[in-house]
């Protein structure tokens, strides 16, 4: 840190995080420059957070995330406030050299009211042009039951395409399909897709206020519905923040569940967009047979945790479920049975030119495009990265099973390597990964049942959290990372702010740059082969 | 007394120039008709190779001019080369009718010649009937650029009505009189199985494809010049002001309209106009003579011929389509059903304008795109960014497309350009007297006509 | 003179009985297609059903449409009906032939087309200039190959009287030789065609609900109560008619030759329906057996229809 | 259980079907393949609203017992704050209930969760529970005046229904459960229930999500899209209440503060046979008072 150290006014470590404090908000570009170009860190979140009544001012954590070996998070944090009466805090804009953070910076503008000064995009995201100006809903002076006015006459402003014959066509938020909420704006020439702009935020719900007003154990509720399909990781990431901060030791037993509840709801996940898939190249017959097996591992879902879609799985220092011999029998013999048809379906899917060439080049993603924009999971990998959190940042039972089967031995690295080089970030290519992650993750969960330990499932030390602790809880869904940052209240019993940056977040940007060389009909095929979440992204 | 050109706007075109033009062009036609069939010698298998010209001459210029039509966005120009089009059908009968006459089919040979002058004869109709229409459209709007007009419809009823009947003869579609002139060309061109020659009989099933490609283009295009003139939301201030057409104009558009419908439903009309003006023997094939007798294809085949009686196709129609209101409003009998009036289905955004709906460039893109070849278009995305080359964040796009070809710079544009300046020429005629234009039509076709019984 | 009103009366109870189950057939269609997903599918007879209900629901129209918007259904619904007078169903002949043939036939699929194509621009909306701009293209290039289909038919059987092919197909039948290389070819590219002209899987998905990948549902979008009910009737009636002139044109196995007993009529007509049914299955089986096409892979297949008449061709003249 | 009779019924089917896959002839897998889809064995599940019960484990509908509530903080509890209580009598609202079964573990004396789904109902009134009895101020005069009318429209709709589906703001996990109708198992096709692109071409507006506020336009337009007779139904917990999102600056704390509301169907996610039943209830297909179990 030696370039860096006068500017850094104190550094702290907590497990595998370091915070390092800045002395002056101005350095924030330079401070993140230098651990993307001198640690090969990626920014993985921006949180913000109204630290007014505790230290008098809004700070803001840039969170970057080691790439390599090491498990470390190293988070830049800075503080601003209002200069004077009636104007806005504002930090220097970091886009131009992370084009990522143009979410976060807007996101932040919107719902803190800190100006990201030097970020282009001054357009509102999470609060759309109907909602009157100065509203400002996670500062802690908004009172969540506020019920702002409407205003009327104001449009979002999208980038109007110049030249003869171009035309616009709007989509949503209302869609054809039964899928979650957002515009998209299609300008084109015919057929040809030459710009398009995502408006998302419909289903913007108030998740990370609304935790502010709940128990830790109301706000694992909650976190299991920021995104229905993801229940698990989710739940997994905010439980997993909440026991770091309180050093608390989970049993194995419970790990171990976590880790085979995970692997289901990405089963059922990855079944269910290789059907959409399927029925998106107009292939019914593929997706009946896929969404069949989705409905088999529903129904198991639904047999050991209650819930269809898992939900009540996680408890804060352990699970929920536990798993008899009985329980376990069926988790094997449907996954088998399961595994058995879908392997019989996805080589007839490969066999199905029709099939098969409406997904190769479609909705390309280059590894740069994936690098620049931070794209995480199967997009991610389908493009070239080698990124995976379970392996990168082992959590839960992740450490003791073979996650990666492709880092065991020098020579199946080489492969990997080489493959990895060869990926063209196509919906082919993504739809390879996904067939490859569920036929992984039966594997992983028949490893975990096999040496499944025999001990409680919810730890019995009490939970010793302290006012205003804070750490950050990960976890891979079935669409990647997913970040949460929880900082406890003073009562230790509510949240004081809970950041939640799911894989969708960050790989939303990636849409617009994955159509443009293709043409108006084969969006829908580039949207599912991306398996985006609306709700994970919006809150 | 409508001045139709007012001395304000010197610019714009007239329509009553361009309906001349489309009964000039076949004064042209007629020439080539009396050259070939006078001059060409006497019938001798020997002399096909000059209906082979023909025909290849006349599909290759269908089928090229209706592919400029179907993604011109300049209205009268796509009118222009839609007669291009035309012509190259009318050429195509001619040659047919030279094949057939070198083989002494002479039955075919008037057939194939009915079919052409029949053509002319209904192109003149349609074709100076939408000139008006788009002579109509641009007196009121001030552009000839499609991309500027839309939701005339709303706007000039009578127009958009009068340009829908004569889009749909041009199309070819029953029970108008362009569907006639198609129908005996198509089956003049089936006949050819007749012509003892196989190679002849090989190269006309491949400008049987050439022409049914081109009745296929032909009626998407006219389907984008009428759906995006007169239907959706006006696209400029021009055409959002625009008011109905004078009824002079009405007027001139309702005569040539009135004659596509005749046409259509009494082709005998314009048979016997043909055959006596031609002097073709009728006696070989079917002549209707009265309304409901039906028009055959030429008996010289040895199985039942095809045939149609437009009439009683009208005849049919009308009793289906009183048939189905009967049948649904029986079905629908005590339900009270009421039509409410709401925006266009936005998928809930709102706030939709004339830049979310298509545009004749890209109406006509898919096309565009197959048969790309023969456009060579060329599409420039110019895009500027805020940070240098930091593609992530756009400041602003503009595309730049262009479909310059050869085809247009070496055959169409000089050809084009010789009618516009004949037009031209044509328009100091005009005195702005509306009785005055109808007179030198009826002028011309008389003219025309007794020049045909003459020579 | 009575004979003519028989005729008469058979040729209108034929096209009453086609118009009448086109919609059956599109719900057996969806049966098989349910099946074949290891469902039940709907009952064979929801198309009705669901024409009932739109019958008797109230009309939401835009405020941007015009007139062609509101008359488009009927044009559309009373061009097919009309079509369907001409196609000779059960019997080889149709006594309303005289006054059309198959260019007729095809002539009024055109007007029908061309009104829908204009309805789907009229209200204005992205999605129906997509869905216009869509079928432009692949109407343009199914007519060359639909005609020449028809040309190598009719180069065969003699004529393009519907009537008189039909006839002379039967006729062939009987004596035994069906099987030309020249209609083996057509049959290929009539079978493109059909596909191409109802909208069917790899055109079109009539299953789809996704606006950016529609084409004939894209131009309907609008639509709603009466209106929307007669355009899925006209719909199901031109695929009937496709069906049958297929059937009766490639396949006219079983078919009466005239009318004179009763119990060749029926063989007529319960021939026919067997091959209507069979082929109706086929089509929904091979839905079910391949993707949506790529949109410019569709001229390809088109211009393979029209390679195959072109070889049709070929054979009858060589 | 219906996984193990799954497994049961398939454990034969799938060891012949791997032999037919590690045979390695391409060829040969195909024919299989082939044969495979040929026999169309059906999968559906012949009445899927009373023949079909959930696993034993499942959170579904919930009894309330009378007794007195010897914890204060029951209503501090519920994340959704279902529960309200004086003291003496315990208030849930099924609308709100996001079926976490916090209360059963914290007051089993009270709480009973069932493993069968909770109704739909057509009345919001239907869904609050009084310390075990419906609460009697259920039937609102309005219902009596509509009556005429809704007949008449569960008339035109019986047998064929288009459905409009609209997330206002729900999580997708209602999504996730509308799309598993489709698939073989429930198969709602059949029913002559169908989804559409156009809201024109709907009779039922399904709606899910606490109808965020992003979304009220929308939703709004999307209604007003549709022909009458339109029926609305709001799907899960958010569509009925809010749910768990509640009512805050962001939401506005269910569908029927929007739209009129026809059938409330409960659940966090409420199951598929959940919103068949409530779609069939909705056209009168299913008498309100059948309630299984």
């Amino acid at each position: 840190m030696g370039r860096m150290g006068e500017k850094v006014k104190s550094c702290l470590v907590n497990s595998n995080e370091v915070h390092m404090l800045l002395a002056d908000k101005s350095n924030i570009p330079e401070a993140c420059s230098y651990l993307q170009d001198e640690l090969a860190s990626k920014l993985c979140s921006l949180i913000s957070s109204d630290e007014r009544q505790t230290s008098g001012a809004f700070v803001l954590r840039y969170v970057f995330e080691v790439h390599g070996k090491e498990d470390v998070f190293i988070a830049v944090t800075a503080r601003t406030k209002e200069s004077a009466e009636n104007q806005l805090p504002s930090v220097p804009s970091i886009v131009k050299k992370f084009p990522l953070a143009v979410f976060y910076e807007r996101e932040i503008r919107d719902m803190f009211g800190i100006i990201a000064d030097g970020n282009p995009d001054a357009r509102p995201l999470v609060l759309h042009e109907h909602w009157s100006a100065g509203v400002y809903p996670l500062r802690k002076d908004f009172d969540i039951k506020t019920k702002v006015s409407r205003d009327t006459g104001k449009e979002y402003p999208f980038i109007k395409v110049e030249g003869e014959g171009i035309c616009e066509i709007p989509v949503g938020p209302v869609h054809a399909g039964i899928i979650e909420p957002g515009h998209f704006r299609f300008s084109v020439l015919g057929e040809n897709i030459i710009n398009l702009e995502t408006r998302l935020f419909y289903t913007h719900k108030g998740v990370e206020k609304l935790a502010e007003t709940m128990k830790l154990d109301q706000a694992l509720l909650l976190s299991e519905r920021i995104s229905g399909d993801e229940s698990v990781a989710n739940s997994l990431a905010y439980c997993q923040a909440l026991e770091k901060i309180a050093h608390t030791s989970v049993p194995k037993r419970a790990l171990q569940i976590r880790c085979i509840c995970a692997e289901m709801e990405r089963i059922y996940n990855h079944l269910g967009t290789l059907a959409g898939i399927s029925t998106d190249v107009g292939f019914s017959y593929g997706s009946a047979r896929l969404n069949i097996l989705k409905e088999r591992m529903m129904q198991l879902n639904s047999v050991i945790s209650g819930s269809r879609l898992l939900f009540g799985v996680n408890r804060i220092g352990g699970v929920g479920i536990d798993l008899d011999a009985e329980k376990l029998a069926m988790i094997i013999n449907t996954t088998q049975i399961v595994q058995e048809d879908f392997e019989k379906i996805i080589s007839m899917l490969r066999t199905k030119s029709s099939v098969v060439d409406r997904l190769r080049n479609t909705g390309i993603i280059s590894k740069k495009v994936a690098y620049d924009l931070g794209l995480v999971g199967v997009v991610a990998r389908a493009a070239g990265l080698d990124v995976d959190t379970r392996r990168d940042h082992p959590y839960a039972a992740y450490p003791t099973v073979s996650v990666d089967t492709h880092h065991d031995t020098p020579q199946n690295l080489m492969e990997y390597k080489v493959n990895l080089e060869k990926r063209k970030g196509d919906a082919l290519g993504r739809f390879e990964l996904r067939v490859e992650e569920v036929i992984d993750s039966i594997r992983m969960i028949d490893e975990l049942i096999s040496d499944l330990y025999d001990d409680n499932i919810l730890t019995t030390d009490t939970l010793r959290l302290e006012p205003y602790g804070y750490a950050l809880g990960y976890a891979e869904s079935h669409r990647g990372q997913t970040i949460h940052w929880v900082m406890v209240g003073q009562d230790c019993d509510s949240l004081f702010r809970y950041k939640i940056r799911t894989a969708s977040f960050v790989n939303w940007p990636g849409i617009e740059q994955a159509v443009l060389s293709d043409i108006v009909p084969d969006f829908p095929i580039v949207n599912k082969s991306l398996d985006l979440s609306y709700s994970g992204n919006d809150l | 007394m409508h001045l139709w050109l007012p001395k304000a706007h010197p610019a714009a075109p007239s329509n009553m120039s361009a309906l001349m033009s489309a009964v000039m062009i076949k004064i042209a036609i007629y020439g080539l008709v009396r050259t070939t069939f006078d001059f060409a010698g006497p019938s001798s298998p020997d002399s096909a190779w000059w209906g082979l010209l023909l025909i290849a001459a006349g599909s290759a210029s269908a089928l090229i001019g209706v592919l400029y039509a179907a993604i011109e966005k300049d209205i009268k120009r796509a009118l222009a080369f839609s007669s291009i089009e035309n012509i190259g059908i009318i050429i195509l009968g001619l040659g047919l009718s030279v094949v057939f006459l070198s083989y002494n089919l002479k039955s075919l040979a008037s057939f194939a010649l009915l079919a052409s002058m029949m053509h002319s004869l209904n192109h003149a109709a349609f074709k100076s009937l939408l000139f008006m229409g788009a002579g109509s459209i641009i007196f009121r709007t001030h552009t000839k650029n499609m991309e500027q007009l839309g939701g005339l419809a709303k706007k000039m009823p009578l127009t958009s009505l009068l340009f829908l009947v004569g889009a749909l003869a041009i199309s070819g579609l029953p029970p108008l009189n362009g569907f006639v002139s198609e129908w005996l060309t198509m089956q003049a061109l089936l006949s050819s199985y007749q012509v003892p020659n196989t190679l002849l009989q090989i190269s006309i099933s491949f400008a049987s494809i050439a022409f049914a490609l081109t009745a296929g283009i032909a009626l998407a295009t006219f389907v984008k010049i009428f759906g995006i003139s007169f239907l959706s939301r006006p696209r400029s201030v021009h055409a959002e002001r625009a008011t109905e057409a004078p009824k002079s104009m009405i007027a001139g558009m309702a005569v040539a309209g009135g004659m596509c419908i005749i046409f259509g439903f009494t082709p005998f009309l314009g048979i016997s106009v043909i055959s006596s003006a031609f002097g073709v023997d009728g006696s070989q094939f079917i002549m209707p003579t009265s309304p409901f007798q039906s028009l055959s294809a030429p008996q010289d085949a040895p199985v039942t011929p095809a045939s149609i009686s437009m009439p009683a196709l009208g005849v049919m129609m009308g009793s289906v389509a009183a048939a189905v209101i009967g049948f649904i409003a029986f079905a629908t009998r005590g339900t009270k059903t009421v039509r409410r009036v709401y925006s266009t289905w936005d998928c809930g955004f709102g706030n939709l304008n004339e830049r979310m709906e298509y545009t004749p460039t890209s109406l006509s893109q898919p096309i565009r795109t197959v048969f790309k070849s023969l456009y060579r278009t060329s599409t420039s995305i110019d895009k500027q960014y805020f940070f240098g080359s930091n593609a992530y964040f756009k400041k602003s796009i503009s595309v730049n497309s262009t479909s310059k070809d050869v085809f247009e710079d070496l055959l169409y544009q000089p050809l084009t350009g010789a009618a516009i300046a004949f037009f031209d020429r044509v328009r100091k005629m005009q005195t702005g007297k509306v009785n005055a234009y109808l007179l030198y039509i009826m002028i011309a076709l008389l003219l025309l006509l007794v020049l045909a019984r003459l020579i | 003179m009575s004979e003519t009103l028989t005729l008469v009366a058979i040729g209108i109870f034929q096209t009453i009985a086609i118009i009448a189950f086109a919609p059956l057939l599109m719900g057996i269609m969806r049966k098989v297609k349910a099946r074949t997903q290891k469902r039940l599918g709907a009952s064979v007879l929801q198309p009705y059903y669901d024409l009932l209900k739109l019958l008797k629901k109230d009309e939401v129209v835009s405020d941007q449409s015009s007139w062609i918007f509101r008359a488009a259904p009927w044009v559309m619904l009373v061009a097919t009906a009309t079509a369907a007078l001409f196609v000779p169903i059960f019997l080889p002949f149709s006594p309303f032939g005289t006054a059309g043939d198959i260019l007729v036939m095809l002539g009024l699929f055109g007007l029908a087309r061309f009104f829908i194509m204009l309805a789907g621009l009229d209200v204005a909306s992205a999605f129906g200039g997509l869905g216009t701009s869509r079928e432009m293209m692949i109407s343009a290039l199914v007519e060359p190959a639909l005609f020449l289909t028809i040309f190598v038919v009719s180069l065969t059987l003699g004529g393009t009287n519907l009537s008189s092919i039909v006839a002379a197909s039967a006729g062939q039948f009987v004596s035994g030789v069906l099987i030309v290389p020249s209609m083996l070819f057509a049959l290929i590219a009539f079978f493109v065609v059909m596909l191409a002209e109802s909208g069917r899987i790899p055109f079109d998905n009539p299953a789809t609900h996704l606006e950016l990948t529609m084409v004939h549902e894209a131009m309907v979008l609008e639509y709603s109560g009466k209106s929307l009910a007669m355009i899925q009737w006209s719909q199901s009636i031109k695929q009937a008619i496709l069906l049958a002139l297929f059937v009766n044109l490639f396949i006219p196995a079983g078919m009466a030759s005239s009318i004179v007993g009763i119990d060749t009529a029926a063989t007529s007509v319960v021939s026919f329906i067997a091959k209507v049914l069979l082929l109706s299955m086929l089509v929904a089986f091979i839905e079910t057996r391949t993707a949506k096409w790529r949109l410019f892979r569709l001229p390809d297949l088109l211009a393979m229809a029209i390679a195959s008449s072109m070889i049709g061709v070929l054979f009858f003249y060589l | 259980m219906i996984c193990e009779e799954i497994i049961m019924s398939h454990k034969k089917d799938a060891s012949g079907l791997r032999n037919s896959v590690d045979s390695g002839d391409s060829k040969h897998v195909q024919t299989k393949i082939m044969s495979d889809i040929m026999r169309d064995d059906v999968e559906t599940i012949k009445d899927p609203v009373n023949g079909y019960t959930n696993s034993q484990e499942f959170r579904g509908s919930i009894t309330l017992f009378d007794a007195i509530p010897h914890q204060d903080s029951l209503d501090k509890l519920c994340a959704a704050k279902a529960i309200e209580t004086d003291g003496r009598n315990v208030r849930l609202d099924l609308g709100k209930c996001i079926m976490c079964g916090r209360c059963q573990q914290a007051a089993p004396d009270i709480f009973l969760i069932g493993s069968i789904f909770e109704t739909p109902v057509k009345v919001r009134q239907d869904l609050i529970r009084l310390s075990g009895k419906l609460d009697s101020q259920g039937q609102k005069p309005y219902e009596q005046m509509g009556k005429e009318l809704k007949e008449k429209t569960s008339k035109i709709l019986r047998r064929s229904l288009a459905i409009r589906e609209v997330d206002a703001g729900s999580c997708n996990g209602c999504e996730v459960e509308i799309t598993a109708l489709n698939n073989a198992i429930y198969d709602i096709e059949r029913f002559g229930v169908h989804f559409v692109a156009s809201p024109r071409h709907a009779d039922v507006l399904l709606v899910t999500g606490p109808a965020s506020r992003n979304m009220e336009i929308a939703l709004r337009r999307t209604f007003e899209a549709m022909p009458d007779p339109r029926i609305v139904v709001a799907v899960g917990a958010c569509a009925c209440s809010g749910g768990i999102f509640g009512d805050t600056y962001a939401t506005t704390g269910g569908i029927d503060k929007v739209l009129p509301v026809d059938i409330y169907v409960p659940g966090c996610p409420p199951t598929p046979q959940a919103i068949l039943y409530g779609l069939l209830l909705a056209v009168d297909r299913i008498e309100a008072s059948k309630i299984n179990g």
